[in-house]
């Protein structure tokens, strides 16, 4: 498989303090890769410096073989690259289907058909019942499931998703798993995901890259990685008493 | 010494806690787990005044405080370190620590408090004319905890104390907050290090999209499956 | 043109643009803390004025002397109206609190034109006419008082924020809010206290000025602006910033008064501002914006 | 077109504006010229309240100095009637461009050095004041001394150079209106819409959705600014003579954000309503302390100030949301539509 | 509905009609009898709240004094313009579909205009009451009269006056600086200056020209640059706090010129004189004024004396006075309150026993009174007295200026 995005060497400091030193890593065009590590560890700047919220201090990312690093967001966005806020960040006042609107605008030529798309998505989501409520209204999990129908809307070759099973329960973690992966199984789309919960990460990702303190520390399989002991310490706790 | 029964929080239209009920004996540690937005720092911030719960009742020492301004559940000796340690950037050390003492329970006691933070953190003292702003995570986080020690807490919430903090620090963290329950301080202890902070517990509770899913003692929850599942990854 | 001309003019420039500054300081005390631009600044600076004005002709009290108790008036006036009204307003839009304060200043000036009448007051002291000569330098006094006061009161509330606990506290609120509320700070009665500040400083700038200029009600808007442009000049939020501010344009007024013709002089004063803000949107001595 | 005209407007939303613009066309046969002037004065804040909600309301970015807008569009139309005797229909078109790409400097600016929020407000308010000190001094529009337009006689309504009675600026103005109202319904519903929406939501997510928001944003500065404009062709031509002191007073800016704020921000029909409920309310005061013999000069502003003051406190999202929840008429129904796939 | 005079400072109005009729009556009844009713239109809010409820202190008068000269019985519908043409028009509209048969106001050039096309369209006669800028009458309007002179009259006259006076002290400034302010007035009269000055053969010339904001705060560059100019006189087309100001900054900055020759108001205003004090002595001004020794003046000054007994009768008294004066006269001569007939009555005023200097009241054919007179007028001790024209006179001019720090 071709690599879609590809991190060399990707630095950065935040008023000295070093958030992501030094990462590498590649993600295969249609697979699902999964970026884990505790929190405080690089993750989001990582994840942020791939959105073009800023640029690296160093080392270059490249997407589709063209360099992205120092774009801006709506231009990694129109280049292919769709993403979630860790955080929900919906249009509080726009409904559930404007929303989704929104994204679709960016590949479709009007709004008629940018609807047919946002309903499209919005079924994918299980999302097409809840299309008419304002966004404020929705709970949390729905309002997760509304920011990947959002980013998914704008058709993306890659989808960036930032914690988007944090705050789930199993069962609805477990819907947002089978969803992503009948995406990714359908339309080959490739999945960036950084995660907290294992239990997605183990079902879903076919690698795993764990940073600590802004480094990579292991990259392999789930099955691989949860063996190994930095990753068991840094992860799961260390032995404090 | 702390009762919550029953607590409905919303935040705008959306349900933060839902029914929820816990109870911190005096002396004790409880730890309170979960996932990322479950709603651990929502049912903080409601006993702490932050927050205006829709239902439910809040009680210290028997006393109802639900509902109370921030400021003055504070007064009656309920600590917070809050999450993302929430210093005062542009303040020194010091100033930092003196606003925990304007408490009018604490003001008295601001000397004897001071001496007290800075015996149990040396390295505040070494800074405290510098900008808090300046200090390292794991300084940020010493300072929080001593800026909520100057209020003479009887009872002291941890939000997530080792958030992003070294693994060395953590512990240094950690055993403090250790230290602290054995000199008498009560402590409610929301961790995202769920081994660590249910071995410390004396009694633990899951909480799970706003509701307490699971509790009992922190080895009993350290044994149980389903907490080994979901939050260990075992 | 002879020399002198150049000097007097500047050092009139820097007089005005001090108790300009002074005026601003209660606007830019505001803004910093409890982030509401207060759009009734001006209106609150005449209702000052008249009460420098009643007193004056009441009881021949030196608007100097009353400097005080006039901005303890005022401190009562901004204490209830942030603790009363604006609280609520502190989570809204920033149109909605325009219109908030957009409302209460129209309250404000029709009020005082019902209770004043249209014409112009003034306040007849003694030194109204003085003028200090050093060597070909004439120097108004009144604006000399003024400047100086104006400094004295900026010292005062910067030692206040520095070293009283509730100035910390304040800056504290300032700093982070939720870091204030977990600590145990009384946020909305800081917040009102601030605004009090902030108004107590208008009041003072009010008694000063009416030393300068004759007041009506009509007054408060022009005010209003020129104490936007002066701190966003000098840096919202600042209380350095607003002095500096203030000479500056102060002095760019001044100055242009005597290169330009006068009738434009505001507009460089607006000039200025508009480079301030796109080279350095959070003003000379602001803070970088977050 | 037909689509975003008609698209999301429920039947009984249609009645009621139907019925609204029905008595509105008939209004100057029935009403008194007193009435009429209110309704004249109601339509020209509906008019720029609209204009202003695009910037605003659409998309976000708080103009405090619009009446730089239009005193742009009055002076250029009524300059060019009075220089050279061009009508007003053939100076609308470059009124329009002129505050457009006025508007277009003042975003540029703006967005280009991220100014916002407050400081953007001011910024605009700056921009006006330059006008205002500028226009003093511009001898071509007789500067301060005010430029008059000539008054011919008003025995016929003559639409060309909008010389006449206000019955035909009545209907110039309800012209203007709806068609505001249809261009904004149909920008609401339109790809700009969308983007300004999301602009206005949440920046930042907007961005991440691939949208270009310094090119948005100024979209809707450029068109606001154009849009205004217009009003001030009716200003000029109606009222005949032009003072900078006048026209690009904040006062002047602060009446046109009046109605919006009041009547709804960032809704369709909320500037309306906003217009008609405060121009309404001006002469409600005024008759009712008329009534009592209380009139002090300024005792009118003082009871609109606390009524503007009452209104701001108790409805945060302007008086049109709760009103039309309460009508039946609400822009955004909760309930899942019923209408069919596109 | 009757009008009646209060005499307290916060008058309250009571002349509006409590009725109003919001649909349109097909015909408006118009009684014939009864008295006249006036709709009188000033700022008495807003910005110019200051002149325009001075304005209405002339007009208060006027009710009483009219009727004991034995004009008939008119009534006053006052209503606020808050300094705004939006409201100046909706008011005056209102004021007509409330019955008013003729209008008077506005003070201000842009209300007066804005009103103005109110009254042409309903044929209602508008007397202006005080409004300088030169196209309100050039604008064809057949129901609008300006009894006010305009920029160029007011100039003209100023000139011829101070060549009179200039002869009268056998001593004249060589060298003047002109300061106005960069308003409507000001403009119009900078305008002017150009144009007729060279026609009265000056002694002086105007060094320099230094015009300033309206919305200035502080005048200390200008008068210090005024000051550079070493000019011997002030020539100044200010407003009231501008004057204030001025006449501060010259104590302030030791400057006394030999003669301030004001050409606008401001400087013989009665907050001039009650907040500068001994320091407000001196200062000439070229205005539209009234003659005193004529009877009428003495009348509405003893009456203006009764109501206000600490005002000093000035332009804005006078003239709204006199704008009544002429409504009334009209009134009376036509014997009718119709509009068509009170307006045909006004276009053929020949009023010669009034307030204002010069021979009287006409209008020409273009509604403006192209008779009047101005005034030059000189402070004196808190008094304001005549000094030229010579059959308007009432005392001799104080020549040069005593100096302002040795008062």
């Amino acid at each position: 498989m071709a690599v879609l995005l590809e991190i060399a060497n990707v630095s950065k400091s935040f008023s000295g303090l070093r958030a992501v030193s030094d990462v590498t890593f590649g993600v295969p065009e249609g697979s699902i890769f999964a970026v884990i590590g505790p929190n405080g560890a690089g993750k989001t700047t990582l994840f942020n410096m791939i959105a073009g919220v800023f640029a690296p201090n160093s080392g270059t990312i490249s997407f589709a073989g063209q360099r992205i690093d120092g774009r801006t967001p709506d231009e990694i966005c129109r280049r292919g690259i769709g993403r979630t806020f860790q955080l929900v960040r919906p249009f509080p006042t726009l409904t559930v289907e404007d929303n989704v609107i929104v994204g679709a605008l960016l590949r479709q030529p009007d709004v008629p058909a940018a609807t047919k798309r946002a309903r499209e998505v919005l079924r994918q989501l299980d999302l097409f019942d809840k299309r008419a409520q304002l966004a404020s209204k929705l709970t949390l999990p729905d309002r997760k499931r509304l920011e990947v129908a959002r980013a998914l809307a704008t058709e993306p070759r890659l989808l960036l998703l930032d914690e988007v099973m944090a705050g789930l329960r199993p069962t609805e973690t477990d819907r947002i798993v089978e969803i992503l992966k009948k995406i990714n199984r359908d339309t080959g789309l490739t999945i960036l995901l950084i995660e907290h919960v294992m239990r997605a990460v183990n079902s879903l990702a076919s690698r795993v890259l764990v940073l600590h303190h802004g480094a990579a520390i292991a990259e392999g399989t789930p099955e691989a990685i949860v063996r190994e002991p930095a990753v068991v310490e840094s992860y799961l706790g260390v032995e404090a008493v | 010494m702390l009762t919550v029964e029953d607590l409905d929080v919303f935040h705008g239209d959306a349900r933060a806690l839902d029914g929820v009920s816990l109870t911190v004996e005096e002396g004790a540690i409880v730890a309170v787990v979960g996932a990322n937005g479950a709603g651990k720092t929502s049912l903080i911030r409601t006993i702490a005044g932050m927050y205006r719960p829709a239902r439910g009742r809040i009680q210290l020492r028997g006393a109802d405080i639900a509902g109370l301004p921030s400021h003055r559940v504070c007064n009656l000796g309920i600590g917070q370190v809050a999450e993302g340690r929430q210093v005062f950037p542009t303040l020194t050390v010091a100033e930092n620590l003196e606003m925990g003492a304007l408490l009018p329970r604490a003001r008295a006691h601001r000397v004897t408090n001071l001496d007290r933070v800075y015996a149990l953190f040396p390295r505040l003292s070494e800074r405290a004319s510098q900008a808090a702003g300046t200090l390292s995570g794991g300084e940020q986080q010493m300072l929080a905890i001593g800026r909520c020690l100057m209020g003479q807490p009887d009872l002291v919430m941890f939000d997530e104390p080792s958030l992003g903090l070294a693994p060395a620090v953590v512990k240094t963290v950690l055993q403090t907050i250790h230290e602290l329950n054995r000199e008498g301080l009560t402590c409610v202890l929301v961790e995202q290090n769920v081994a660590v902070s249910l071995k410390l517990a004396s009694r633990a509770y899951v909480l799970e999209n706003g509701r307490i899913t699971l509790s009992g003692t922190g080895a009993e929850l350290l044994a149980d499956d389903r907490v080994r599942k979901a939050y260990l990854g075992m | 043109m002879p020399a002198e001309i150049y000097l007097n003019v500047a050092v009139s420039g820097l007089l005005t643009g001090l108790v300009y500054g002074l005026m601003a300081l209660g606007l830019s005390v505001i803004f910093g803390v409890v982030r509401v631009v207060n759009f009734a600044h001006g209106e609150m600076m005449t209702l000052a004025m008249y009460l420098a004005v009643v007193l004056f002709s009441a009881f021949k009290l030196d608007p100097l002397l009353m400097m005080v108790p006039i901005a303890a008036v005022l401190f009562v006036l901004g204490y209830a109206l942030q603790m009363g009204l604006i609280n609520p307003f502190i989570t809204r839009p920033e149109h909605s609190q325009f219109m908030l304060l957009v409302a209460i200043a129209i309250i404000l000036v029709n009020g005082l034109l019902i209770v004043f009448g249209p014409d112009a007051r003034s306040v007849q002291t003694s030194y109204a006419y003085d003028s200090f000569a050093v060597g070909p330098l004439i120097v108004d006094a009144t604006k000399t008082y003024a400047g100086l006061a104006a400094i004295a009161v900026a010292a005062a509330l910067f030692a206040f924020f520095r070293f009283a606990p509730l100035g910390k506290a304040i800056r504290a609120c300032a700093d982070n809010y939720t870091g204030a509320l977990v600590v145990g700070l009384d946020v909305k009665r800081l917040y009102a206290l601030t605004f009090g500040l902030g108004a107590a400083c208008v009041g003072a700038a009010g008694a000063m000025l009416v030393l300068i200029i004759d007041v009506t009600p009509q007054l408060g808007p022009a005010y209003t602006l020129l104490a936007f442009v002066i701190v966003i000049t000098g840096g919202l939020g600042s209380m350095p910033g607003a002095l500096v501010g203030g000479v500056l344009i102060g002095m760019t007024e001044a100055m242009a008064g005597l290169l330009f013709t006068p009738s434009a002089k505001s507009m460089f004063a607006f000039a200025i501002l508009v480079l301030v803000l796109l080279f350095r949107p959070q003003g000379i001595l602001g803070k970088q914006l977050s | 077109m037909r689509s975003l005209l008609l698209d999301g407007v429920s039947r009984r939303v249609w009645i009621a504006l139907g019925v609204t613009l029905a008595v509105l066309l008939i209004a100057p046969l029935i009403v008194n010229d007193y009435l009429l002037t209110i309704l004249i004065l109601i339509l020209y804040f509906a008019y720029t309240a609209q204009a202003w909600n695009i910037m605003m309301g659409f998309a976000g970015q708080l103009s405090l100095g619009h009446a730089l807008y239009v005193g742009l569009g009055a002076y250029t139309t009524a300059a060019l009637y009075v220089h050279f005797g061009l009508s007003p229909w053939l100076g609308l078109p470059v009124a329009v461009i002129v505050s457009a790409l006025t508007g277009a400097c003042i975003g540029f600016l703006a967005f280009r050095f991220r100014v916002a929020g407050v400081y953007f407000a001011i910024l605009t308010i700056a921009f006006a004041e330059f006008a205002r000190i500028g226009f003093d001094h511009f001898g071509w529009v007789n500067g301060s001394s005010g430029l008059f337009l000539p008054v011919a006689n008003y025995t016929q309504s003559d639409l060309w150079n909008l010389r006449g009675k206000p019955v035909m600026f009545y209907y110039v103005l309800l012209f203007f209106t709806v068609a505001a109202l249809a261009l904004c319904h149909a920008l609401l519903r339109s790809r700009a819409g969308y983007f300004w929406q999301a602009i206005r939501e949440d920046e930042e997510a907007a961005r991440s959705l691939g949208i270009d928001t310094f090119r948005y944003k100024m979209y809707a500065v450029v068109l606001s600014a154009g849009m205004t404009s217009v009003a001030g062709v009716f200003f000029a031509f109606y009222y005949n003579n032009l003072f900078p002191e006048q026209v690009f007073s904040i006062s002047r800016s602060v009446e046109l954000i009046l109605a919006p704020v009041i009547g709804g921000v960032g809704t369709l029909i909320g500037p309306i309503v906003g217009a008609f409920l405060l121009t309404g309310l001006a002469e409600v005061i005024w008759e009712f302390l008329n009534a009592f013999g209380f009139d002090p000069p300024g005792a009118k502003q003082v009871f609109y100030g606390i009524c503007l003051l009452f209104v701001v406190v108790l409805l945060p999202d302007g008086v049109w949301p709760p009103l039309s929840r309460a009508l039946g008429l609400a822009e955004r129904p909760d309930a899942p539509d019923d209408k069919p796939e596109a | 509905m009757k009008r009646h005079t209060n005499m307290t400072r916060r008058r309250l109005l009571a002349g509006a009609a409590a009725t109003t009729t919001f649909l349109a009556a097909p015909t408006i009844v118009r009684a014939q009898g009864g008295a006249l009713k006036v709709g009188v239109l000033l700022p008495r809010s807003g910005v110019q709240a200051s002149i325009g409820q001075d304005c209405q202190r002339g007009a208060d008068l006027s009710v009483s004094l009219l009727k004991s000269l034995g004009y008939p019985d008119i009534t006053l519908m006052n209503a606020d313009t808050e300094t705004n043409v939006d409201v100046a028009r909706t008011r005056a509209e209102k004021l007509i579909a409330d019955g008013a048969q003729l209008l008077v106001g506005a003070f201000d050039s842009g209300q007066s205009t804005a009103i103005a096309q109110v009254a042409e369209q309903k044929g209602i006669p508008f007397v202006i009451n005080i409004a300088a800028a030169p196209p309100i009458t050039e604008q064809g309007y057949k129901f609008v009269f300006r009894n006010f002179p305009t920029a160029p009259m007011i100039l003209g006259d100023a000139f011829a006056n101070q060549k009179e006076l200039f002869e009268a002290a056998g001593a004249a400034p060589k060298t003047v600086v002109f300061m106005h302010v960069n308003d409507t007035f000001g403009m119009a009269m900078k305008g002017g200056i150009g144009a007729v000055m060279p026609k009265f053969n000056m002694p002086y010339q105007i060094v320099e020209q230094i015009s300033y904001d309206p919305a200035a705060r502080d005048l200390s560059v200008e008068l210090a640059k005024a000051k550079a100019t070493g000019a011997e006189a002030l020539m100044v087309v200010s407003r009231l706090n501008d004057a204030i100001l001025l006449t501060r900054e010259m104590v302030k900055q030791r400057w006394s010129p030999m003669a301030v020759l004001s050409m606008g108001p401001g400087w013989y205003e009665d907050q001039y004189l009650k907040t500068l004090g001994k320091l407000a002595d001196g200062p000439l001004s070229f205005v539209p004024w009234f003659d005193p020794n004529k009877k009428l003046s003495k009348q509405l000054e003893a009456a203006l004396a009764k109501a206000h007994p600490d005002i000093n009768l000035n332009t804005n008294h006078v003239y709204t006075f006199e704008a009544l004066l002429v409504a009334a006269d009209a009134f009376k001569r036509a014997k009718s309150t119709d509009p068509k007939a009170l307006a045909d009555a006004i276009r053929a005023t020949d009023i010669t026993d009034n307030v204002s200097p010069g021979p009287g009241i006409k209008f020409d054919a273009k509604g403006q009174n192209d008779k009047l007179k101005d005034s030059a007028i000189q402070n004196r001790g808190g008094k304001l007295v005549t000094v030229a024209p010579k059959v308007a006179a009432n005392a001799k001019v104080e020549w040069p200026m005593k100096p302002y720090d040795k008062r």
